[in-house]
């Protein structure tokens, strides 16, 4: 029985897609008067994975199988806090 | 300093509240007992400032099944068909944060429908903001339309029509209202009782966090550090997904009846799932906090009892049906827990940590609420507000008052708001936005649903007895342009500050106006819900009643009338009272004189309900293909805005510009065939409704002639490009 | 033989898509997402919803439902598999289709009859209309917004089924309501068995509801059942 | 005129407040045969910030007016990439 660990997984859409929420607020941050580029909004998935086993293989099978759509987003694991 | 105040008052209780609660007690309340009290007893709860006055309402008729006290109205519909009707207002948290506040009304306003065993099948929605140009007001129209749509959409419930309105007075104080209709056979009807001793308590649904309790923190024992505060979040989330998962196991559960009652947990949370249906049915209840699933650790039992933690339901069973119950939840894959057992003699018995936290009278909660008659008085301001008119010593230019209304974003195409709503699923949707009532059919029946939800601030400003009572007119009138027959109201009361005397002398003269109304169309009112501290920097908003009105077309018409199927050759009357010329508190004087005073006609009982019968028999036998209500903008708009749904122009004749701009009430706009013209006016000859037949439809310009200066001719083009980016413009899109 | 209407929680357009394929001469049954044995089906429809709230993306939980895997027996043995609106996304999720579902170009949820030109006929959802032909059907959906890069566009531009377009069957931007790559609103795979579409033809099936259009595409359907595509 | 700062802003909902998306992921996992608990889904957003002026005051006014909603949310601003 291993220590519970606490992971940080950012996934992120591929440049190559569009991505209309980031192009949103670009306008927004633009309207509001800053001088910005290339605002891009991903996700960042915090878990504590308990129980026994390599944990980053067991994250990565996660993201392949679930957090992450191979078809489109790219995944980043960050182990510990 | 919270560690001197007296808890009671931190809680928002008045001292005199307290020694009731004493009183009642023999004793002082523990902090458990304080806090099921103080939430009960609340404004929001327990309508302690209102309550004097709805009584007022007519609720009785024979087609009453629950009037107003459930958690919402039903009516028979026959062969065994109910319809169960409610509304409920959201406009604080919807300020705080617009999404999420307008998401849990939605949610909360569909608990109250299917508490009653009645499957929801449409929603409306009456949302109110301050002027567009400010970024303020964009931010929270279209985070309330987002969150109506996130929700309504997710949950699986169709959002079918509403209102949306622009005044300054809601700038600081969004209006955000919500009415939910549901179905269900006569044999699934269930109530927020606790049924017999024995009967078990099952908590269902989300687990329970310490949401909307910011209250409770005084009596928590935490101290009050930052982090304290941060634990207790007074901005709601919803979760449609819960709520859809909610809805599908409990009308499983009434479909197999295995529940005896069943109350939905909103304001006052489990203090009110406990202690209204044990009053209800008499009985008392042991309830045991250690059982109730939870989303944090460590919560007090006041945070347990006064959690506003949405999407939960408590459900009262047969203590031989628990397996049963618990079995379908788990299909469902919704959470439930036994949390507790009703008992003769009205005791409610809360335990906690194996301790009892709180021993009371389960009926003293409601039914020993305080009841306030609040000081009442006519505003010193009126009489100056009714003489303040408009004189005119020359006629405007009637195209340019006409586009410039046709741009004002209360009258202008809602589209932008509608179109982000689910409004067809289930395939019931006959007529849907866009048009004045919804018609709904419910299939399997010759049967069709039609409703209407009406406001106008302005008009219950300027006179509330008269604003209320046409606003049930016009809400009749809606309903009968689809073909069908009222049958109830429920009303939403959005007003300012009661303490103030002129505040509960508006909403006394509302409920008086709505009263009478509806006794003259004999339509009863089978349930509402009051708003009351709508106000900014200690500026009300208007008197704002919202009416909502269900009628039944039965056999529904094949072809409801539509703003969409005027064509050209077909004549445009005007049926209803003619030479109406008070322009106080309309739109016109409103848009394109920025005034507003004056006092708006006072409606006519028997013409409304001759006009109503006479739309009901027009819509029936398809005798008026286009008909549009006259309301906000008066004849010209209600013309222009058939013109603009059909594509086609018109060219009518008129006398005084005041009459086209005017809004008195009891009047629409119909689109005839020239083949139907004579028994058109026979039938409104019979009804005593005077007809004006003013012009036909054809051509690609909506023409109003008077022969004089006046006359104008825009394009439909013109008119259509206006009024549908009244509201998209100042979104910034197109 | 029946068709199997898949329930997810969260899915609810599956009472409409059983009334709707009875009306045009179907019989189905609605199934819940947790059975595993579809042997007394021969065709399955994933319906419109919101499959497991559409939490973290759409479609990407609900596709390791129980069921799904008789769901890839079923196309794999040339059965016919439709999904609507979520459902689609669902089946993009799986793999049984290319690309993926966006959230729409102006981050709105669109709810209002569009126009639809028919592209191919080489589908079970197609195959009774008209190349060519436009037809009206309601479109009801945040992430309706499709997505391939290019190669995955190249491959299957034949796959192409059904295109946003205006009423006189034009296809341009501006009749694009979402933002969907190639302006595509329904797609199949290469056998033509399985197919996705974003507008929903089970609420284009009367008159009194404002159109009949989807009911070309529900007859095709129903009469793929029982014909085996491989 | 400054060099174009790379900046990363990490938005979380307060931990207080229901995360319904959390609380349906953390099941799917399970379903899926892990261990896990308490999975966060929050937002991470990169953008660009171009133009003169103190950054970290401008992307905190970013946050406060636009970027987080602090009824419900906080945030963490991380210059450079
Ligand atoms: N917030 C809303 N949600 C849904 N439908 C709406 C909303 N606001 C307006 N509508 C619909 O748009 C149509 C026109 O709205 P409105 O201008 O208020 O009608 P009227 O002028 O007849 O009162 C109505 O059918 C109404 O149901
Ligand atoms: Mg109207």
């Amino acid at each position: 029985m291993t220590e519970p660990t606490k992971v940080t997984v950012v996934v992120r859409r591929r440049p190559s897609i569009a991505d209309p929420q980031g192009a949103t607020v670009t306008r927004a941050l633009r309207d509001l008067g800053y001088t910005v580029d290339g605002v891009r909004i991903d996700k960042i998935i915090t878990l504590t994975v308990d129980g026994a086993g390599d944990v980053t293989q067991q994250v990565t099978e996660m993201c392949e199988r679930l957090l992450a759509n191979p078809v489109m987003e790219d995944y980043e694991i960050r182990i510990g806090s | 300093m919270p560690e001197t105040a007296p808890l009671h008052r931190a809680l928002g209780m008045t001292d005199e509240e307290f020694e009731d609660v004493c009183d009642i007690l023999g004793r002082p309340p523990s902090n458990a007992e304080l806090a099921m009290y103080s939430v009960m007893w609340s404004e929001h709860c327990s309508y302690k400032s209102s309550r004097a006055h709805l009584g007022r309402f007519p609720t009785e008729a024979p087609w009453v099944v629950v009037g107003p006290g459930e958690n919402a109205g039903v009516v028979d519909l026959g062969d065994g068909w109910l319809a169960a009707l409610r509304i409920e207002s959201h406009n604080h948290p919807s300020f705080v944060e617009p999404y999420q506040g307008a998401a849990t009304g939605v949610g909360g306003i569909l608990r109250d429908v299917f508490t009653m065993g009645a499957r929801p099948i449409a929603l409306w929605d009456q949302i109110r903001f301050g002027s567009l140009d400010e970024p303020r007001n964009r931010y929270l129209f279209s985070g309330v339309v987002a969150g109506i749509a996130g929700y309504g959409n997710a949950v699986g419930v169709p959002t079918v029509g509403g209102e949306v309105v622009f005044e300054e007075c809601y700038s600081g104080n969004p209006l955000v209202n919500v009415m939910c209709l549901g179905i269900l056979r006569r044999d699934q009807l269930v109530l927020g009782t606790a049924g017999r001793p024995g009967s078990v308590a099952v908590l269902l649904g989300a687990s329970t966090g310490r949401d909307g309790i910011g209250g409770a923190s005084v009596l928590a024992s935490a101290s009050f550090d930052e982090e304290s505060g941060a634990k207790r979040p007074s901005v709601q989330v919803g979760d449609p997904f819960e709520e859809k998962k909610l809805i599908e196991a409990c009308l499983e559960l009434y479909q197999h009846g295995l529940v005896v009652g069943v109350q939905d947990l909103g304001a006052a949370g489990l203090s009110c799932a406990t202690s209204e249906p044990a009053a209800r049915a008499g009985m008392g209840m042991d309830v045991d906090l250690d059982r109730v699933h939870v989303r944090e650790a460590a919560m007090t039992a006041p945070e347990l009892l006064m959690s506003e933690s949405q999407e939960r339901m408590m459900a009262f069973v047969d203590p031989a049906k628990v397996d049963a119950v618990l079995a379908v939840a788990a299909k469902w894959e919704v959470d439930a827990s036994v949390v507790g057992e009703v008992k003769a003699g009205g005791t409610l018995t809360v335990r906690h940590d194996g301790k009892v936290v709180a021993e009371i009278p389960a009926a003293s909660l409601s039914e020993n609420a305080p009841v306030y008659h609040r000081p009442s008085g006519e505003p010193f301001w009126l009489e100056d507000l009714w003489t303040n008119t408009l004189e005119y010593l020359q006629s405007p230019d009637v195209g340019a008052a006409l586009l410039q209304m046709l741009d004002d974003p209360s009258i202008g195409d809602p589209s932008w708001a509608y179109e982000q709503y689910d409004h067809m699923l289930f395939l019931n949707t006959v007529v849907g936005p866009g048009h004045d009532g919804s018609l709904l059919r419910i299939k399997g029946t010759s049967k069709g649903l039609a409703v209407s939800t009406d406001g106008n601030g302005r008009h219950c400003y300027l006179d509330p007895r008269r604003g209320g009572a046409r606003l049930v007119f016009e809400a009749a009138l809606n309903v009968a342009m689809t073909g069908a027959r009222p049958l109830a109201v429920v009303d939403n009361l959005n007003f300012g500050n009661p303490e103030k005397s002129e505040v509960m002398w508006q909403l006394i003269e509302t409920i008086e106006g709505i009263s009478e109304a509806c006794e003259s169309l004999d339509i009863p009112v089978i349930g509402g819900n009051v708003s009351l501290y709508n106000e900014t920097d200690g500026q009300d908003i208007y008197p704002t009643p919202v009416v909502g009105l269900l009628g039944m077309a039965d056999p529904i018409p094949e072809s409801p009338p539509r703003l969409d199927r005027a064509t050209a050759g077909m004549e445009v009357w005007m049926l209803g009272p003619r030479h109406s010329r008070n322009l106080a508190g309309s739109a016109f004087e409103k848009v394109v004189k920025g005034h507003v005073g004056g006092r708006p006609d006072a409606p006519d009982a028997t013409m409304a309900r001759a006009v109503m019968e006479l739309a009901t028999t027009l819509a029936a036998d398809d005798l008026a293909p286009a008909m549009h209500d006259i309301s906000d903008g008066g004849f010209a708009v209600a013309l222009a805005e058939i013109c603009i749904a059909s594509g086609i122009g018109a060219t009518v004749a008129f006398t005084s510009w005041i009459g086209l701009f005017a809004e008195n009430p009891h009047r629409f706009v119909a689109a005839v065939r020239p083949e139907d013209a004579d028994r058109v006016a026979a039938l409104a000859d019979d009804a005593g409704v005077s007809v004006s037949r003013l012009g036909t439809f054809g051509g690609e310009a909506l023409v109003l002639d008077n022969q004089g200066p006046e006359a104008t001719s825009i394009s439909v083009a013109d008119l259509a490009d206006t009024w549908r980016n009244a509201i998209r413009r100042r979104m910034h899109v197109s | 033989m029946t068709t199997a209407v898949v329930v997810f929680p969260g899915s609810n357009c599956e009472h409409d898509v059983v009334y709707a394929l009875e009306s045009v001469g179907g019989s189905a049954e609605l199934v819940w997402h947790r059975e595993t044995d579809l042997s007394a089906f021969d065709s399955v429809v994933l319906p419109g919803g919101f499959a497991h709230g559409d939490y973290l993306r759409t479609g990407a939980i609900a596709r390791f439902s129980p069921v799904m895997d008789e769901v890839a027996r079923l196309a794999a043995d040339g059965h016919p598999v439709l999904g609507i609106c979520n459902g689609f996304q669902i089946l993009c999720e799986a793999g049984l289709l290319p690309g993926v579902l966006l959230q729409n170009r102006d981050l709105t949820f669109i709810c209002r009859p569009v126009h639809l030109r028919v592209e191919s006929t080489a589908s079970i959802l197609t195959r009774s209309a008209t190349v060519g032909e436009v037809l009206e059907i309601p479109l009801n959906s945040y992430e309706g917004n499709y997505t391939a890069d290019d190669e995955t566009l190249a491959a299957s531009a034949d796959q192409i089924m059904l295109r946003y377009c205006a009423s006189d069957g034009t296809v341009a931007d501006a009749h694009n309501p979402n933002g969907s790559s190639d302006h595509i609103a329904a797609i199949a795979n290469r056998a033509g068995n399985v197919a996705g579409i974003m507008p929903h033809p089970e609420r284009a099936i009367e008159d009194l509801l404002g159109s009949s259009d989807g009911r070309i595409l529900l007859e095709s359907f129903v009469a793929s059942v029982g014909a085996v595509h491989a």
